[in-house]
């Protein structure tokens, strides 16, 4: 039996601070431009695409990211089997990609999802991240793409002071401990 | 210290709580809130440095960031020592260590003194019109000037403090917390901005918080103590966030601000560790109000620069806030009002002010008369016209001025002091303002700059927009924050105010001395050693604008940035050149506003955080295994893996013979990989590869090589056809992230009627790759009921498989030549298949190889790294790739780029092998080729791009580019080195397998 | 010369208080025509200028100059002078330069304070490696001083560079050039516009050239701010202008006008005794004789002409100073500032004549121009007064972008500072 | 820094974004018919204008889209972005 692996199975807690890596998670890239292929997702997903920039929208076990006119991201609420993944994957691949209404990629190793928690981590992600969180803080839902000290990432507001971060997993153990150095001084 | 120096009544300075400290190894102490300066001077210590030049003694001069002369090396640990640091911005701590800079053996006996005599000889500039001869020995005068120039010491060792960064969005942002800074915070804040104020100093309040005085009073209270109540009002205030110990650091276009906050400076020695030194503010503000206040201008006579000569309001600043005194006998010299607050604070605390010295005819304003009451004696409408002393200065030479003031009349009078205060007016600190880009406009009754237009969304307010007076300051904030931030109700409207105010004006740059200029040394730019005398040669030799000026005096290039003298320089130049000083303009301020450390500019990117470092999945097994990494991009890839204590070398040559005798296993994750779906993919791929796609078969893999417009190589990689429209494309390690914007460029721009999509799939997938006769035989272990017959699994296709349930992608395809696979699995399972492999190679001494290995083995193939034997300047054909450029396709990036005259030329360089004559001799990476050996300088032909031993040919194999290297074949050449020739020749690019035998061995 | 410079003038103009000095260049009013026209009172123009007059007897020669000369990157650059490049083309160009530089200081009766106290190029990665060792026997085979030292070597030359092997990019060694060094910025142009003058050419500053006259193949004259002046030929060197100038005769460059920040710290005693540049690690340093440590940083991706860049890249390039220089961690940044250069694909410059007659181009100098000012002074007058280019400069015509003959100088992974 | 009002994601700090050249400059449709100057024209020819210059910038580090702007490359001045395709909004 292969086992998994993932960069960081960690948890570190500081003042009003908690980081944490949550994996296994399903994540599908979605890609497309016309609108059947949004409609379509939507139905098959039982979600709506959300069109407008830099939000997003969930249902109990599925999340959906917008992440530029024509790309999205899935991902999954919890941890989640491999098979169930690979299902989703191939339904989808069939629904969409293989009657060219656009693409599914399985990238759900390709980003690692980063979880913080707590009343103090807009003011950790202000110590390397130039975007303005002033108003992104208190809309649930929100998007943001930026870069935290250079490194990609996509933040989801999943929840009031309740964030999921993604980078990729090249860079995650990089990241991780730059935000846990951080930390020490919020 | 003297305790006659210090007064009792100041509310600012703590003196129950003594600190002790060091400066130049005198024990010394002062109290909780003094500046290192104020301490100095309570101390009765004056001389503090000695000039950049001249070696002058100087004294403390100021009681800010304008400070020229107090420049002190603090503390003498090796790692944390700070040259040039002002003494007036340090605050007391215990156990501080402070010295004197550029001075030997010591400040108070400086053999640097001797320039002094030769002043003489070193005008501006001297040094561009001798040390000439003899020609070669520029060097050795050279290294004295360097030894005698250079102020502090840079520390010798990393510096142990921690620095940071924040970001910081806000509405607006308020700099100076000033009596103006304050009244725009507070109104902000109560119009529910989200409002940000920053100040340089510890506490709030700015000069008025010490002003108490009869001829400055808001609402009937002095206007210390009303601010003091506004400055309590404004904790009670949710969102305005304060910060002290901030200083505004650069300005830069739209509203991007940097501010260094200290946050440990002020600590005691053993308070500073483990804390972060200075945080650096990154701000982005909607709004920006500029409150920084103005500066005192010296002025400028014969000798102004000797210890004992200070600014005017540096000398109230010292009694009213610091208590402490400047000296015991003061004299004043101004030419404005604000030299008789000095006088009034200095008489309430019973030091005996012996005269002031006023260039302007008798003025009675409200202030004036009120120190004449006091009985201040004034010597109306004269000058000083010298000073004596040399460590301190002793006494001063009065004078009456002509009615023009040009001219000195009457006779001398000599006064004794031990301290002279100067004010020569004041100058509105717009170095922000411009800084970002806004545009000055002089004002010609009182000869000071004024913010004017800027593009940005921003104020200026306060004695920074040229509002001296306290009842104007106040009327104008109001009117200008009320317009600014689009409000009506401020609290500020209707106080009522007591406010002197100025009647006369008159501002002479440069005062008449009894002397010929020639004989005088009226200095302007006090640490650089820039007289009046020097400015006038400059324009003497036809150096006209200021920037010139300013370059070949060297006036305000100091570390004060000229913050003293930019404007006298100005005034000076104007008057000689008889042009008006708004004509002139002025130099551009430039960031920073005062000295910032590479360390607050860093923050904490430094060490581990310098760069990224990205891992593959397997890299935990590469570092159990002892594997030496190499750095690719931001990757580090395993290099080789030494056994016991071999060398590179020896570890190279196992690896590659254990490879291709039987098995070896590669980390290739790092190779780019981008899925590609759409109903047009294979038309892209047939647009970015100079291949043909279209008719590649499903399961198939094909190589691609993609060029840039200009035709040269850009990367390689294999592609695979998922399914009709489904591709998965591989590129080199360190492409991947380019090729992928560039191909997103290019379909968003150049072709979006191609229905495409492409996602990086880099980290999702590990990649293994095994080599080797065996790794067929490995394989079928790993995954049994995979057919790897070469009919069922021929060589340049895939198969998608399950290995223990878990999907993964294997393609048959090989960069060694050797019959090989690679495994492409989520990187979850990735180390584990690795393992599998591993364990299942056992049998067949599988081994681990590296980068260097892979290198070795393609060369032996003459499989090409773009990169390495490319470097922006091959096309295909010189690589010998003619064959992978499709003749029947119409277009494809680059094509139309090898047709020009240059590119299609037959003897451009091109891609051969090279063979030593020694098949030891092991060429060196980036040696020359030519054909001749006799000629010097000879031409070269080219050079090695990859040499190596083949281990499997026994004998050292390179390629090479070599100018019309086709045609060369069999052509005998040499590789010049250093101390030796190496015969070499040139040879087919393939050096193994000709017949690729062993691909499907 | 009149008035020359020496130890003894100053002595001599000390007894008179230095009332006496003349003028350094006169300050005339533009004549009604001139041989030659240079357009741009930077370096590179006035000696193109100086050398016109010199080699070339074109004495009726006029220098205009927008603002004042050597107020653009003459006065804002690290004044970093080497001649170790890659290619032989570029080679001859720089050496030919570098020889100049060796007794400029007394053909200009000037002291430009050439300061021959070596360039090293860091390497921090194997391909860097390969890249410096092709460059260091290019240079040898040229005749050019350049050695390959590797860290031990690079250690004992700079003491104070930081080569741990456990640093993110371990110094893996680096190239040496001796003859290489640095020289006083301002000197230079002030030398060559006195030396210019001294010989009769008219330095017009403040003098703003708003359109050439042309007829159908050739040039006529310059329009100014300070009226129409008439001549046949016209050099521009005009830097980051370049494509101003030259979208006045509808002649596109392949140029991109972008800008390049440097900073200094405060001055402090010698600490660093030598030029050290590094690709990888983006950073390079030296210390001027007023001893403040003079710091290059890179361009902005972006064109612009206002002299400023993005803080971004001043704080990239101090991040590389101190993984190199970790005891700068204190020193103190006093002054940044930018220039505007003008970069060619292929990182190296134009020196040409163009398809209008009496029309020449000196310019794409990118961030590497100020080493190359007495050279391509002296060719570019060459290009002019013969209306051919010199061997050294025949490489570097505005054609090669057609034909495609680059002199690639980043491909080759030069460091073009 | 400037502050780049990304077509599609809104005002971001420039550090998200990189500058692509100069705008509107369309790839031959059929370079095998261009002599060589023509071709240089396309691949190196800049008017590198000092003023009003239209140019592509991508969102790098967000929806990594491209678009156009519009800036007075004489003080850096933004005054339009638009999206790939459109007409520039200024002329």
């Amino acid at each position: 039996m292969l086992n998994f692996n993932t960069t960081i199975i960690d948890t570190k807690e500081y003042s009003e601070i908690e980081i944490s890596v949550i994996e296994p998670i399903l994540k599908i890239n979605l890609r497309g431009k016309n609108r059947d292929f949004i409609t379509k997702i939507g139905k098959e997903l039982s979600i709506i695409t959300p069109i407008d920039p830099n939000t997003s929208s969930s249902n109990e076990k599925l999340n959906l990211l917008w992440l530029s006119p024509d790309e999205w991201l899935l991902y999954s609420n919890d941890k989640i089997d491999i098979k169930d993944v690979n299902s989703l994957e191939d339904k989808l691949f069939r629904e969409i990609s293989k009657v060219k209404l656009g693409s599914v990629t399985n990238v759900s190793d390709h980003w690692i999802m980063i979880n913080l928690n707590g009343t103090k981590i807009f003011e950790l992600l202000s110590t390397g991240c130039p975007f303005n969180f002033n108003n992104f803080k208190n809309s649930k839902g929100a998007v943001a793409q930026t870069l935290i000290n250079h490194i990609d990432v996509i933040i989801h507001n999943k929840n009031f002071n309740d964030l999921n971060l993604f980078v990729r997993r090249s860079f995650s153990s990089h990241l991780w401990s730059w935000m846990n150095d951080s930390a020490r001084f919020i | 210290m003297s305790k006659d120096l210090r007064i009792t009544n100041s509310k600012f300075i703590d003196q129950t709580s003594r600190i002790s400290f060091k400066f130049d190894g005198k024990n010394l102490y002062g109290f909780k809130g003094d500046t290192l300066a104020s301490a100095l001077l309570a101390n009765n210590i004056h001389l503090v440095g000695r000039s950049f030049k001249y070696h002058r003694p100087r004294g403390i001069m100021a009681c800010g960031s304008e400070e020229p002369n107090a420049i002190v090396q603090v503390g003498n640990d090796t790692s944390m020592t700070e040259p040039n640091t002002r003494a007036t911005e340090i605050e007391l701590y215990e156990g501080l260590e402070a010295s004197s800079q550029n001075c030997w053996p010591s400040v108070n006996f400086d053999l640097g003194a001797v320039n002094n005599f030769f002043s003489p000889l070193i005008p501006a500039a001297f040094y561009y019109k001798t040390f000439m001869w003899p020609a070669n020995f520029w060097k050795l005068y050279e290294y004295f000037i360097r030894k005698s120039a250079g102020l502090g010491k840079s520390p010798t060792e990393p510096d142990k403090d921690i620095y940071d960064h924040r970001y910081l969005h806000c509405d607006v942002l308020i700099v100076g917390g000033g009596i103006s800074g304050i009244m725009a915070a507070k109104t902000a804040a109560k119009n529910n901005l989200n409002t940000v104020l920053i100040d340089d100093k510890n506490i709030l309040g700015g000069t008025t918080l010490f002003q108490e005085n009869e001829c400055f009073k808001i609402n009937n209270s002095y206007s210390n103590e009303w601010l003091k109540k506004e400055i309590e009002s404004l904790n009670s205030l949710k969102n305005l966030t304060i910060k002290t110990r901030t200083s505004l650091a650069a300005y830069h276009s739209y509203n991007y601000l940097l501010a260094r906050e200290n946050l440990t400076d002020h600590l005691d020695l053993d308070e500073k560790k483990n804390k972060i030194r200075q945080r650096l503010w990154k701000i982005r503000a909607k709004k920006v109000i500029i409150a920084t206040g103005a500066m005192e201008r010296p002025l400028i006579f014969n000798n102004n620069d000797r210890p004992g000569v200070i600014l005017s309001s540096s000398i109230k600043k010292y009694i009213d806030f610091y208590g402490v005194k400047c000296g015991q006998k003061i004299s004043l010299f101004t030419n404005n009002d604000s030299a008789y607050e000095t006088a009034i604070s200095l008489n309430k605390c019973g030091v005996s002010v012996n005269s002031v010295v006023d260039i302007r005819d008798k003025t009675n304003s409200l202030i004036v008369k009120h120190a004449e009451k006091l009985g201040i004696k004034v010597h109306w409408k004269s000058t000083v016209v010298n000073t004596n002393g040399y460590k301190k200065i002793n006494s001063i030479e009065i004078m009456k001025l002509s009615d023009d003031g040009t001219n000195v009349i009457e006779k001398k009078i000599n006064e004794e002091c031990d301290c002279l205060g100067i004010s020569g007016g004041w100058t509105p600190r717009v170095h922000l303002f411009t800084q970002s880009g806004g545009k000055l406009k002089f004002r010609d009754e009182d000869n000071v700059f004024v913010p004017d237009k800027s593009d940005l969304d921003q104020i200026s307010i306060g004695s920074c927009n040229g509002d001296f007076g306290l009842d104007d300051v106040i009327k104008n904030t109001v009117n200008l924050i009320n317009k600014f931030l689009k409000i009506n109700n401020n609290d500020y409207e209707n106080l009522e105010i007591i406010s002197s105010k100025e009647i006369d004006k008159k501002n002479i740059w440069l005062l008449p001395s009894d002397k010929p200029l020639g004989k005088t040394k009226p200095f302007l730019d006090f640490q650089n050693d820039s007289t009046a005398n020097d400015i006038k040669l400059a324009l003497r030799e036809g150096f006209k604008s200021i920037e010139h000026v300013k370059r070949y005096t060297t006036t305000g290039m100091a570390t004060d940035q000229g913050k003293l003298s930019n404007m006298h320089a100005l005034g000076i130049i104007a008057e000689t050149a008889g042009v008006k000083m708004g004509e002139l303009g002025t130099t551009t301020f430039r960031p920073p506003y005062t000295p910032l450390t590479f360390g607050a500019i860093v923050g904490r990117n430094v060490g581990e955080f310098f760069d990224i470092t990205r891992k593959t999945p397997m890299h935990d097994w590469h570092v159990e295994n002892k594997a030496e990494f190499e750095n690719v991009g931001q990757w580090k890839r395993a290099w080789y893996y030494p056994k016991d204590n071999e060398n590179m070398h020896e570890a190279v040559q196992r690896e590659s013979k254990a490879a291709r005798d039987s098995a070896g296993i590669l980390d290739a994750s790092t190779l780019g990989k981008i899925d590609i779906q759409g109903s047009d993919a294979s038309e892209f791929l047939n647009r970015v590869y100079t291949n043909a796609w279209s008719k590649l078969e499903i399961g198939k893999c094909r190589y691609g090589l993609m060029l840039n417009e200009d035709g040269m190589v850009y990367d390689d990689g294999v592609t695979t056809r998922l399914s009709e429209n489904h591709y998965l494309m591989t590129t080199t390690t360190g492409g991947a992230a380019n090729v992928l914007s560039k191909l997103e460029d290019y379909l968003q721009t150049e072709w979006p009627e191609l229905d495409v999509y492409l996602t990086s799939v880099t980290d999702h997938y590990g990649t293994v790759s095994i080599c080797g006769p065996n790794s067929k035989k490995i394989l079928s272990k790993v995954i049994p009921d995979l057919d790897l017959s070469d009919k069922e699994f021929p060589h340049m296709t895939f198969k998608s498989v399950l290995i223990d349930n878990i999907k993964c992608r294997v393609m048959r395809i090989s960069f060694t030549g050797e019959h090989s696979y690679e495994i492409n699995i989520q990187s979850s399972y990735a180390k584990s298949v690795w393992e599998k492999c591993f364990k299942a190679g056992k049998e067949f001494n599988i081994t681990p190889y590296g980068t260097e290995t892979m290198h070795l083995l393609r060369a032996e193939k003459g499989f090409i790294i773009a990169g390495q034997d490319t470097d922006g300047t091959m096309t295909p054909i010189d690589l010998q790739m003619d064959w992978i450029i499709s003749k029947k396709k119409y277009d494809f990036i680059g094509k139309r780029s090898l047709y020009r005259s240059d590119t299609i030329r037959e003897d451009r360089k091109q891609l051969v092998g090279l063979l030593t004559d020694d098949p030891n001799e092991i060429l060196e990476e980036g040696a020359q080729i030519v054909a001749e050996t006799d000629k010097q300088p000879v031409e070269m032909l080219g050079h090695v791009t990859s040499s190596y031993f083949s281990p499997n040919l026994n004998k050292s194999i390179a390629l090479a580019v070599v100018k019309n290297g086709k045609k060369l074949m069999g052509q005998k050449l040499f590789v010049p080195m250093k101390n030796k020739t190496i015969n070499v020749t040139i040879t087919d690019t393939v050096f193994l397998d000709k017949e690729n035998k062993r691909l499907n061995a | 010369m009149k008035n020359k410079y020496s130890i003894f003038s100053l002595i001599k103009n000390a007894f008179s208080y230095h009332e006496n000095w003349q003028r350094a260049w006169r300050d005339p009013e533009p004549k009604k025509e001139y041989d030659a026209i240079i357009i741009g009172g930077g370096g590179h123009g006035l000696a193109t200028a100086f050398y016109l007059a010199k080699k070339h007897n074109m004495t009726n020669v006029a220098v205009v100059e927008k603002g004042w000369i050597g107020g653009g990157n003459t006065g804002r650059n690290t004044t970093i002078i080497r001649s170790n490049y890659l290619w032989d083309a570029s080679a001859g160009l720089y050496d030919h330069a570098l020889k100049i530089w060796e007794g400029l200081s007394q053909e200009l009766n000037y002291n430009v304070m050439f300061s021959q106290r070596g360039v090293m190029n860091l390497a921090h990665n194997l391909q860097d490696v390969r890249d410096l060792k092709r460059r260091t026997h290019a240079n040898r085979l040229n005749g050019i001083d350049a050695v390959w030292l590797n860290t031990d070597e690079v250690k004992k030359f700079c003491p104070i560079i930081n080569t741990s092997p456990n640093i993110r990019y371990p110094v893996l060694g680096g190239t040496l050039q001796k003859r290489a060094g640095t020289a006083r910025h301002d000197a230079v142009a002030w030398g060559y516009a006195r030396g210019a003058d001294a010989m009769g050419v008219d330095i017009i500053q403040n003098c703003e050239v708003k359109g050439i006259k042309r007829n159908a193949d050739s040039v006529e004259g310059i329009e100014t701010t300070k009226g129409f002046i008439k001549t046949k030929k016209i050099g521009v060197v005009a830097a980051g202008h370049s494509s101003v100038i030259a979208n006045m005769v509808d002649l596109k460059l392949p140029l991109e006008s972008k800008p390049l920040q440097a900073l200094v710290s405060e001055p402090v005693k010698p600490i660093i005794d030598t030029v050290v540049m590094s690709n990888a690690v983006h950073a390079y340093v030296s210390q001027s004789d007023k001893g403040e440590l003079v710091i290059g940083a890179g361009t902005d991706a972006y064109v612009s002409y206002t002299q400023r860049g993005s803080h971004d890249v001043v704080e990239g390039t101090l991040k590389a100073i101190l993984e190199l220089y970790p005891i700068f961690s204190r020193m103190k940044m006093l002054r940044q500032w930018g220039g505007i250069v003008d970069i060619c694909p292929d990182a190296s410059p134009i020196i040409s004549k163009t398809h209008v007659k009496g029309l020449y181009f000196n310019c794409g100098w990118g961030t590497g121009g100020f080493k190359a000012t007495p050279g391509s002074g002296d060719l570019f007058a060459h290009t002019i007064a013969n209306d051919e280019p010199h061997k050294l400069n025949a490489d570097f015509n505005i054609n090669r972008f057609v034909s495609g003959d680059l002199v690639d100088e980043h491909g080759a992974a030069a460091v073009a500072h | 820094m400037f502050l780049i009002n990304c077509p599609y994601c809104g005002e971001r700090d420039q550090s998200e974004f990189s500058a692509g050249g100069e705008a509107h400059i369309i790839r031959p449709k059929q370079p095998t018919e261009l002599s060589d100057d023509q071709w240089a024209e396309y691949l190196f020819m800049r008017k590198n204008i000092k003023g009003i210059q239209f140019e592509r910038w991508n969102h790098a580090h967000g929806c990594r889209k491209w678009f156009n702007m519009v800036r007075d490359t004489s003080n850096d001045k933004i005054h339009a972005v638009y999206k790939m395709g459109e007409k520039p909004p200024i002329k």
